[in-house]
């Protein structure tokens, strides 16, 4: 079982979650908390080694490092772990993600409480990214989410209560319809008389689930991950959760949780499904498509900073499920990297947005300015941030959201010209838009915060960035850059996974 | 046969020691009883006690046990210690210290009644379980002679559970009358063969008399007022171990007796019951700010979902409802731990004297969140596992009702979470001052709670203990009825 | 005139329902009990007529009959000691004023 | 040729823009100036020398043995792969457009480099705030301009054309404490912005059909035995309209979609180059330091419209339609931009839409050429006026940009009379003025006098029109020369220094580019840049009569502001009095400002943003918000149901259990 690269994943929050329990004082806690974070950067970092080595090396099966461990036989429940590309990705952003968030929490109250909900919900993520049984993913599924209550509950402001109740049962309401959806492709992963199994590989591999039931699982599971995903019109937990947040729990949920919802809709609905998929994506296309400029359109009328970017969240996610219904594999890479990009960048202004708040002591753009004179350091970071956000070319955003609309454009196009309706042509325009309306909202709040002349007299005395927060911002910007000035590298990664066999099952 | 009367010894014991034994022995009776109890748990744990095979009879055929059937009354057994190590700071208190004998006493027939109740393969056998079950508990409920609700509390019990009886025994003799035999085994042969309209009457009755032990709505309205009325342990006593008991019971009323009707029949009232079982239990957990009424409601809507693994109609849901009944007794039993402690040592029961519990008292608050995580089906808490298991024992039926059965209940599973996440609320989230002072609870307390949390975190990621319900119901003799 | 079970379980099913009646109506809980026997009463004829018009040859249904009987007798002396505690606490036994807990 | 100078082209200002940011707090303001400068400078020496080699070397990579120029793909990195074909790549084409703008470029950006030392600076000599910053954001400028110029696809133009507005935003918001500023440069990037959402989907509908995004593939052939050697064909140009229309859907709400995608294409040039209706950032975009307006908004990243153009050009001349979309909004847009010019108070304004203006004529000139006139003559001539406008319109905002510091106001009242106080400034500011205004010698007369005889020869309206806009340009620049300069005499108000001539280092650059611009229009540019590289004489081309009556024309506007402008006098009260309509319309830019005003304000964020959020909490959250509590509701509901009384819990129990048995009954009868 140890001789497993991936099960180290869950291994080490599991320790760190037990080293913390075991801390007397928060120098401890910072102490197992950066260790581990860079443990787990270390791991995920020789994990993609190991992993480009054995793609040179002519590898082809879809996952690799597959392992399977009995856990329910009877049921057929395995613990069964495997990556490829897009998991790869996913557990690089996660480590970094969590990696940033141990330094952006670094003078939390009561830390030990903090560090153990946070370690879990890590936890609960890493071991999503590396299972491919539907019955261990669900679980860890489950587990990343409830510590949200407790952590926005606890170490939230605002109307946290209300807040924190809401996302955790509207999230929990879309995990309802989401086990019914895993237990009902559970049952139908084997034709007649077969022996039922719950890994993903091999129910994609025997593709049996019928027709019709595929059309009823299918809503069910994208539904459910869509709910994290903040698929309009489920997305309000979102705005509210993401306000009342502490800034490292913002971080981690937007730049890791919120992906576990894409993550999902493609590696189970889509992966699994695919005729539904065809048959029924013009529902959540539509459904996308509004959320991607309903939440930029909210995004410009809002006053209050974590509100602003959690309808930006909004629509860059609902920008990767958009990409993930399009159903080709440009599209797709383009939504996994819009994951890493919309991950670090949305992490990145989480961050930002709580250090400005731990120092004002309010988030509302029309009670500050002229940031840039005040705090020079983080107002540069927020810029570059929001550029990210509106992607400009050399960072994140950019590489990412062209992908998509290359994607798009061009499954729109085989669509209309084939004669199947120009919906997703139609829908791929509006979504460009979106990059317009992003610059709106993203420069009437760098306008508004960081320049113009000073707010706030009292403000002049804050004081910049300390090291710690230096740390966590730096290391966010420097990966948004990485993606952005090296997009091939994440671009072949990803593509790795989309081998012509998921296609030819998706049939475009 | 063993394990009955390995129980009937111990009842024996345990009732010699409390009539021989001089008065400062008396204060070792709880732990005695305990100790007895864990070592017939033991000893039905071994191998050899749950037996092997198919089912084995007695008194011609009005008896009978198996694996499956030993492995319920196990589950008890571990329950029932539970309740036993939780009780002894209440039983050992001033007030009690007259009836203490008689706690046991009771508790211990009663259980001899759902043994009864569980091996039964004829109505006659049947019904003395069940009222042995059920009487002997109005007596336990009023046991707290001081205080008035407990009175109320008992009235209200025994007043329906008679009625209740009465109506079941009127089931039961349509039964009689339609097919001249107590025999489970004749009245499925003669059920199947000739259905008539008094039969689904008589249906009706009788699950409204077991799901009047059970609490089901609507035969539940009994439940909530009883719960907060009476003793915190015969309240935990009740709703887990009764409960649980009269699960496994309706299981095998339902499918031995009348499985060869399940879908012509039965199945559709158990939907209705289920449905609005869960849904009302939940509408009214959410307004509750006592904590015996509020897991009295909670109790209610666990029994809609327990049905689900009758409603399965096979061997994967009726290892689910076994599951589902273990962990439930964990779950529950270590909510009412803290309640106990909380009750015994400040006297406190509302929600609101929760608030801020975590910041006095980490450890209770630790096991209540647990506890109500587990209850709501959260993991790596052992309730999420039984949550999924009994749905993907439901879902094995493979109608396309049942998928819409089980997402109404999943649905109802956030507005629970909503309620349990209450209680959370109050402890972890709320910043008002707190109204329990720190206090140390008693040994045995501490006992119960580290018990009843190993289970929560253990049962579900240890895969053996369903596992191994599963293989055994499987190869057992109801597999027969499933696919008949 | 043959007597037919019809003729037994007519008056029983009027036991019964008087049962019911009574015991959704009075306010004595006395009274409450009495209903009550009549109701486990009117079973117990229903399960002696069953086994004597329509199933002679076995006894069970009398042998049913008369381990209800038992059981109710045990059941109406738990009862009366309840209500007995009742009324020392509360000083009445109408059972309308038992409301203390709802909701 | 070595692929080490295009690197280093690139790269000096890149890591000049990195080392500058990141460390130049940390360095002495004058070390910081003097680094950008000299990095500047050895990238104008690496340009000089490569567009030398270019086009003088002779090789055989660069020109054929026809003597026509070939285009040169010095280097390829693929960037980021979409699909087999679609490949993003990093690359360095070098062709006559691109020699040529790496010299505009650098030569202004050095300048401006230069100039700024001076500049950024107050009358005592201290630096201003954010000095280090500025020469930052001017290498990130440089390095995505050169970027952009260089591009061998589509997709790299639009990558370095995204950043170039990301550093137009930055600059233009140099000044971000004033709000002025800060609104200016986010109307700038969101203007553009909305543009390039056009060009974006004109890339994606070219690509998708046509499978690349490079040039060359789209308007070149290869030459055989060369590698990277191409040439531009008008061939390929046609296989690709035929790609276009043997497709499936050939044909898009009536017109074909080549022509679709062209003129999106053309929209984001619209952004860019400031065409109506997307112009108003342009004058907006004066609220940056003047360097910065000359650098950026006047020289370099305003054509750079013109010049996605020209690359495509060979395309556009597929589509005929999409051409006269190029000229008519050329056309207009020019006369707007000089009518308003007329008007304004504010000098830079005044450059502003003079720059607009000036770039619409070459989008005219474009839209007008065609191989069969004068072997697309319109074609080389807006490149030789973008050349040379780069110059002079330099030249010209560096002076205003001398005046400014010199008055500490952008305001032509608080000028007048300066002849006397800052020399070097009038004479310069006057070769510009004569420059633009297409007066013999200088080099605007050259390349405007091209593009009206391309202009006469497509459609003798089109000449007139631009005529008459060449003869508003000569008024409006000459009212503007006049005002500084003449008028009346200088009064420097109270506790202000009298007005005086720059430092070196402002005066050096007015005075090399005033040089070029008395110069440039010799330049044998129809040898040099032409649209297929097929070199022509010029003096062929160049028609006499068509000069004669330009020069007539610039000269009488030159007149008429004499008259008007010379003294103080009466007259342009009167004009104004006389025709008070137009003067108003002029003096508020027609309106469009106000327009955009209300389209953004009242539509999208009063009539779609603002309902859109009030849906969203109160429609959308509330639906979500009202499932707790229709909960909460009908939990109240059914709370008698738990009355306390046992005989109704009985009650309930007893229909329950007749309730199962009887509808079960029913379903089964």
């Amino acid at each position: 079982m140890f001789s497993n690269i991936l099960i180290y994943f869950v291994i080490i929050p599991l320790l760190m979650l037990g080293g913390v329990g075991l801390s007397r004082n928060i120098r401890q806690i910072r102490a197992v908390a950066v260790i581990g974070s860079v443990a787990l950067m270390a791991l995920s970092t020789v994990l993609l080694l190991q992993y480009l080595d054995l793609r040179h090396a002519g590898e082809t099966a879809p996952m690799l490092f597959t392992d399977s461990w009995t856990w329910f036989a009877p049921l057929n429940i395995n613990l069964a772990v495997g990556v490829d590309g897009i998991s790869i990705a996913m557990l690089i952003l996660s480590s970094i993600i969590v990696f940033a968030g141990s330094f952006a929490s670094w003078k939390v109250p009561q830390p030990k409480g903090f560090f153990l909900w946070l370690l879990l919900l890590s936890t609960g993520v890493f071991g999503f990214f590396i299972s491919v049984d539907l019955f261990t993913m669900f679980m860890f599924y489950e587990v990343a989410l409830i510590p949200m209550y407790l952590l926005i509950g606890v170490w939230g402001s605002g109307r946290k209560n209300y807040a924190a109740m809401k996302l955790t049962l509207m999230l929990m309401g879309g995990s309802a319809f989401l086990m019914l959806g895993l237990i009902g492709i559970y049952y139908h992963s084997a034709p007649e008389g077969g022996q039922l199994t719950w890994n993903i590989l091999e129910i994609a591999a025997r593709d049996s689930i019928p027709h019709g039931w595929q059309s009823f699982l299918f809503p069910m599971t994208f539904v459910g991950f869509g709910v994290l995903g903040a698929m309009f019109p489920f997305h309000t937990w979102s705005p509210d959760g993401h306000a009342c947040a502490p800034t490292a729990v913002s971080m981690l949920h937007a730049g890791v949780l919120m992906k576990l919802g894409g993550y999902g809709c493609f590696r189970v609905a889509i992966y699994l499904m695919p005729y539904a998929a065809q048959e029924l994506s013009y529902i959540f296309l539509i459904l996308t498509g509004i959320s991607v400029v309903y939440g930029a359109f909210c995004a410009c009328v809002k006053t209050d900073l974590k509100y602003i970017n959690a309808y930006s969240s909004v629509s860059h996610c609902g920008l990767v499920l958009f990409a993930i219904l399009m159903l080709n594999s440009t599209a797709m890479t383009g939504a996994i990297m819009q994951m890493l990009s919309h991950g670090l960048m949305t992490a990145l202004f989480f961050a930002l947005i709580g250090m400005i708040y731990g120092r004002t002591h309010t988030r509302e753009i029309t009670q500050m300015g002229g940031m840039m004179q005040i705090l020079p350091f983080l107002s540069v970071c927020y810029v570059i941030a929001g550029m990210a956000s509106l992607g400009l070319p050399g960072l994140s955003g950019f590489v990412a959201e062209m992908t998509i609309f290359v994607g798009s454009f061009k499954a729109g196009m085989a669509d209309y010209l084939s004669g199947e309706g120009s919906l997703r042509l139609v829908f791929t325009i509006i979504a460009c838009c979106s990059i317009v309306i992003t610059a709106v909202y993203i420069l009437r709040v760098v306008g508004k915060l960081l320049f113009g002349p000073v707010y706030d007299k009292h403000h002049l005395e804050l004081t910049d960035a300390t090291w710690w927060e230096r740390t966590s911002t730096i290391t966010l910007i420097l990966c948004v850059a990485a993606i952005g000035c090296f997009p091939n590298f994440f671009n072949n990664l990803i593509n790795t996974t989309f081998t012509p066999e998921i296609f030819a099952v998706l049939g475009k | 046969m063993k394990q009955e009367i390995a129980l009937l010894v111990v009842f024996l014991l345990v009732f010699l020691y409390d009539t021989f034994l001089g008065k400062g022995a008396q204060k070792g009776l709880p732990a005695f009883t305990a100790i007895l109890m864990f070592v017939i748990t033991l000893l039905g744990l071994c191998p050899h006690c749950c037996g092997v095979g198919g089912e084995q009879t007695a008194f011609a055929g009005m008896y009978a046990t198996s694996p499956v059937i030993a492995a319920i009354k196990n589950i008890l057994n571990v329950g029932v210690v539970i309740v036993l190590i939780q009780s002894i700071k209440w039983t050992n208190s001033e007030n009690m210290s007259m009836r203490r004998g008689e706690f046991y006493e009771l508790l211990l027939v009663t259980l001899f009644g759902m043994y009864l109740m569980i091996s039964s393969r004829h109505f006659l056998l049947f019904f003395i379980g069940l009222e042995s079950a059920s009487l002997p508990l109005a007596a336990m409920v009023a046991l707290d002679k001081n205080r008035y609700e407990s009175h109320e509390a008992a009235v209200k019990y025994i007043l329906t559970a008679v009625f209740s009886s009465a109506i079941f025994m009127m089931g039961l003799s349509f039964v009689y009358g339609l097919t001249g035999s107590f025999y489970f085994q004749n009245i499925y042969f003669a059920v199947s063969s000739n259905m008539s309209i008094l039969l689904v009457l008589a249906i009706a009755f009788v699950i409204a008399g077991i799901g009047f032990k059970l609490s089901l709505v609507p035969f539940h309205l009994w439940t909530a007022d009883v719960y907060q009325g009476a003793p915190t342990s015969v309240t935990s006593y009740l709703s887990v171990i009764s409960k649980g008991a009269t699960a496994f019971a309706f299981l095998v009323v339902m499918t031995q007796v009348f499985g060869a009707v399940y879908s012509r029949v039965w199945e559709w009232m158990l939907y209705a019951l289920i449905i609005l079982t869960i849904t009302v239990g939940n509408l009214f957990a959410i307004r509750q700010r006592n904590m015996k009424r509020f897991l009295a409601f909670s109790s209610i809507s666990q029994a809609g979902y327990i049905m689900l693994g009758v409603i399965a109609f096979n061997a994967m849901g009726l290892a689910a409802l076994m599951y589902y009944v273990l962990v439930y007794i964990f779950s529950n039993l270590a909510a009412f731990g803290v309640i106990g402690a909380i009750e015994n040592a400040t006297g406190k029961v509302s929600m609101d004297d929760y608030r801020g519990l975590s910041k006095t008292n980490p450890k209770l608050s630790f096991c209540m969140m647990l506890a109500m995580f587990s209850l709501a089906g959260i993991p790596p808490f052992a309730g999420f596992f039984s949550k999924f298991f009994i749905f993907t024992g439901a879902i094995n039926q493979g109608s396309v009702a049942i998928y819409v059965l089980v997402l109404i209940a999943l649905i109802n599973t956030i507005i629970s979470l909503y309620y349990y996440l209450l209680v959370v609320k109050a402890m972890y989230i709320s910043e008002d001052e707190p109204v329990v002072a720190t206090f140390k609870s008693a040994a045995s307390e501490r006992l119960g709670l580290w018990i009843t949390v190993a289970g929560i975190i253990c049962l579900g990621i240890a895969s053996c203990v369903y596992t191994y319900l599963l293989d055994t119901t499987a190869v057992s003799a109801m597999q027969a009825y499933f696919i008949g | 005139m043959e007597i037919t079970a019809v003729y037994y379980l007519i008056p029983a099913l009027i036991m019964f329902c008087c049962g019911v009646y009574g015991f959704i109506t009075r306010k004595n809980m006395i009274a409450m009990l009495v209903s009550l026997e009549l109701m486990l009463n009117a079973v117990d004829i229903n399960f002696v007529v069953f086994n004597r018009f329509l199933f002679p040859e076995q006894m069970e249904g009398m042998f049913f009959a008369l381990f209800a009987i038992a059981i109710a007798a045990a059941e109406t002396a738990l009862a009366i000691a309840i209500i007995i505690n009742i009324f020392r606490a509360a000083k009445n036994i109408d059972v309308r004023s038992l409301n203390e807990m709802k909701f | 040729m070595a692929i080490t100078i295009p690197i280093l082209i690139l790269a000096i200002p890149l890591f000049m823009f990195f080392f500058l940011g990141l460390f130049g707090m940390k360095m002495s303001h004058k070390l910081a100036g003097t680094l950008g400068t000299l990095g500047m400078g050895s990238v104008l020496v690496l340009s000089y020398f490569t567009a030398f080699q270019y086009f003088f070397s002779g090789l055989d990579i660069f020109v054929n043995e026809a003597g026509d120029r070939l285009q040169y793909l010095v280097f390829d990195q693929t960037w980021l792969q979409f699909t087999e074909k679609l490949v993003i790549k990093l690359g360095f084409l070098l062709d006559p457009i691109s020699a040529m703008m790496l010299v505009v470029i650098t030569t202004i950006s050095f300048m401006v480099h230069l100039y700024s030392m001076g500049y950024m600076r107050d009358h005592h000599g201290v630096f201003e705030h954010g000095f280090q910053r500025f020469y930052a954001f001017l290498s990130l400028f440089s390095f995505s301009m050169l970027g952009l110029v260089v591009a061998p696809n589509i997709f790299q133009m639009y990558i370095f054309w995204e950043l170039v507005g990301a550093s137009s935003y930055l600059l233009i918001g140099f000044y971000y404490k004033k709000p002025s500023a800060v609104s200016a440069s986010k109307k700038a990037f969101i203007v553009t912005r909305f543009a390039d959402l056009g060009f974006l989907i004109g890339i994606l509908t070219l690509s998708w059909y046509t499978g690349t995004f490079n040039f060359t593939e789209l308007t070149s052939v290869p030459v055989e035995g060369l590698a990277g050697v191409t040439q531009v064909n008008i061939g390929t140009a046609e296989s690709i309209r035929n790609i276009f229309a043997t497709s499936a859907a050939p044909t898009f709400m009536g017109a074909s979609v080549l022509t679709w995608a062209l003129v999106l294409i053309f929209m984001g040039g619209m952004g860019k180059s400031a065409m109506m209706p997307l112009h108003i950032w342009l004058p907006d975009a004066m609220e940056g330091p003047t360097p910065v307006s000359a650098l950026i908004h006047a020289a370099t990243m305003v054509v750079a419209g013109v010049y996605l153009v020209a690359r495509l050009f060979p395309l556009y001349l597929m589509e005929d339609s999409a051409m006269i979309i190029i000229t008519v909004v050329g056309a207009l847009t020019a006369f707007y931009a000089a009518m308003v010019a007329c008007v304004q108070v504010d000098i830079k304004r005044v450059l502003a839409f003079s720059t607009i203006s000036q770039i619409a004529f070459m989008m005219v000139s474009l839209g007008v050429a065609r191989p069969e006139y004068h072997e697309g003559l319109g074609y080389m001539a807006s490149m030789f006026h973008l050349f040379t406008h780069a110059m002079f319109k330099a030249l010209l905002f560096l002076g205003a940009g001398a005046l400014i510091h010199a008055i500490g106001s952008n305001d032509y009242t608080a000028m007048h009379g300066l002849r006397k106080s800052m020399p070097i400034t009038h004479i310069t500011f006057l070769i510009g003025c004569l420059a633009i205004a297409g007066i013999i010698p200088f080099s605007g007369f050259f390349s405007k006098d091209e593009i009206l005889s391309s202009c006469g020869q497509y459609d003798i309206l089109v000449y007139l029109w631009m005529s008459l806009v060449a003869g508003l340009t000569a008024f409006y620049m000459f009212r503007l020369y006049y005002l500084i300069f003449w008028w009346k005499e200088h009064v420097t108000p109270e506790g202000h220094h009298a007005p005086h001539d720059q430092p070196w280092t402002m005066t050096l650059p007015l005075v090399i580019l005033a040089a070029i611009s008395c110069v440039a229009g010799f330049i044998p540019f129809g040898n040099l840049v032409t649209w297929n590289g097929e070199p022509y004489d010029f003096m062929a081309h160049f028609d006499w009569s068509v000069a004669s009556i330009s020069l007539l024309v610039a000269i009488c506007g030159i007149a008429l502001a004499t008259v008007m402008y010379r003294k103080e006098n009466e007259l342009p009260a009167k004009m104004r009095r006389a025709l008070p309509a137009l003067w108003t319309w002029c003096y508020h830019r027609f309106y469009w400002d106000e327009l955009y005003q209300f389209i953004t304000h009242k539509i999208i964020f009063g009539l779609i943003s603002k309902p859109l959020a009030w849906f969203d909490r109160h429609i959308i959250d509330g639906t979500m918000d009202s499932f707790a509590t229709l909960t909460n509701k009908a939990s109240e509901a059914i709370k008698p149901l738990q009355s306390g009384q046992i005989q109704m819990y009985v009650f309930y129990y007893l229909i329950g259990a007749l309730l199962l048995g009887g509808i079960t009954i029913l379903c089964l009868i």
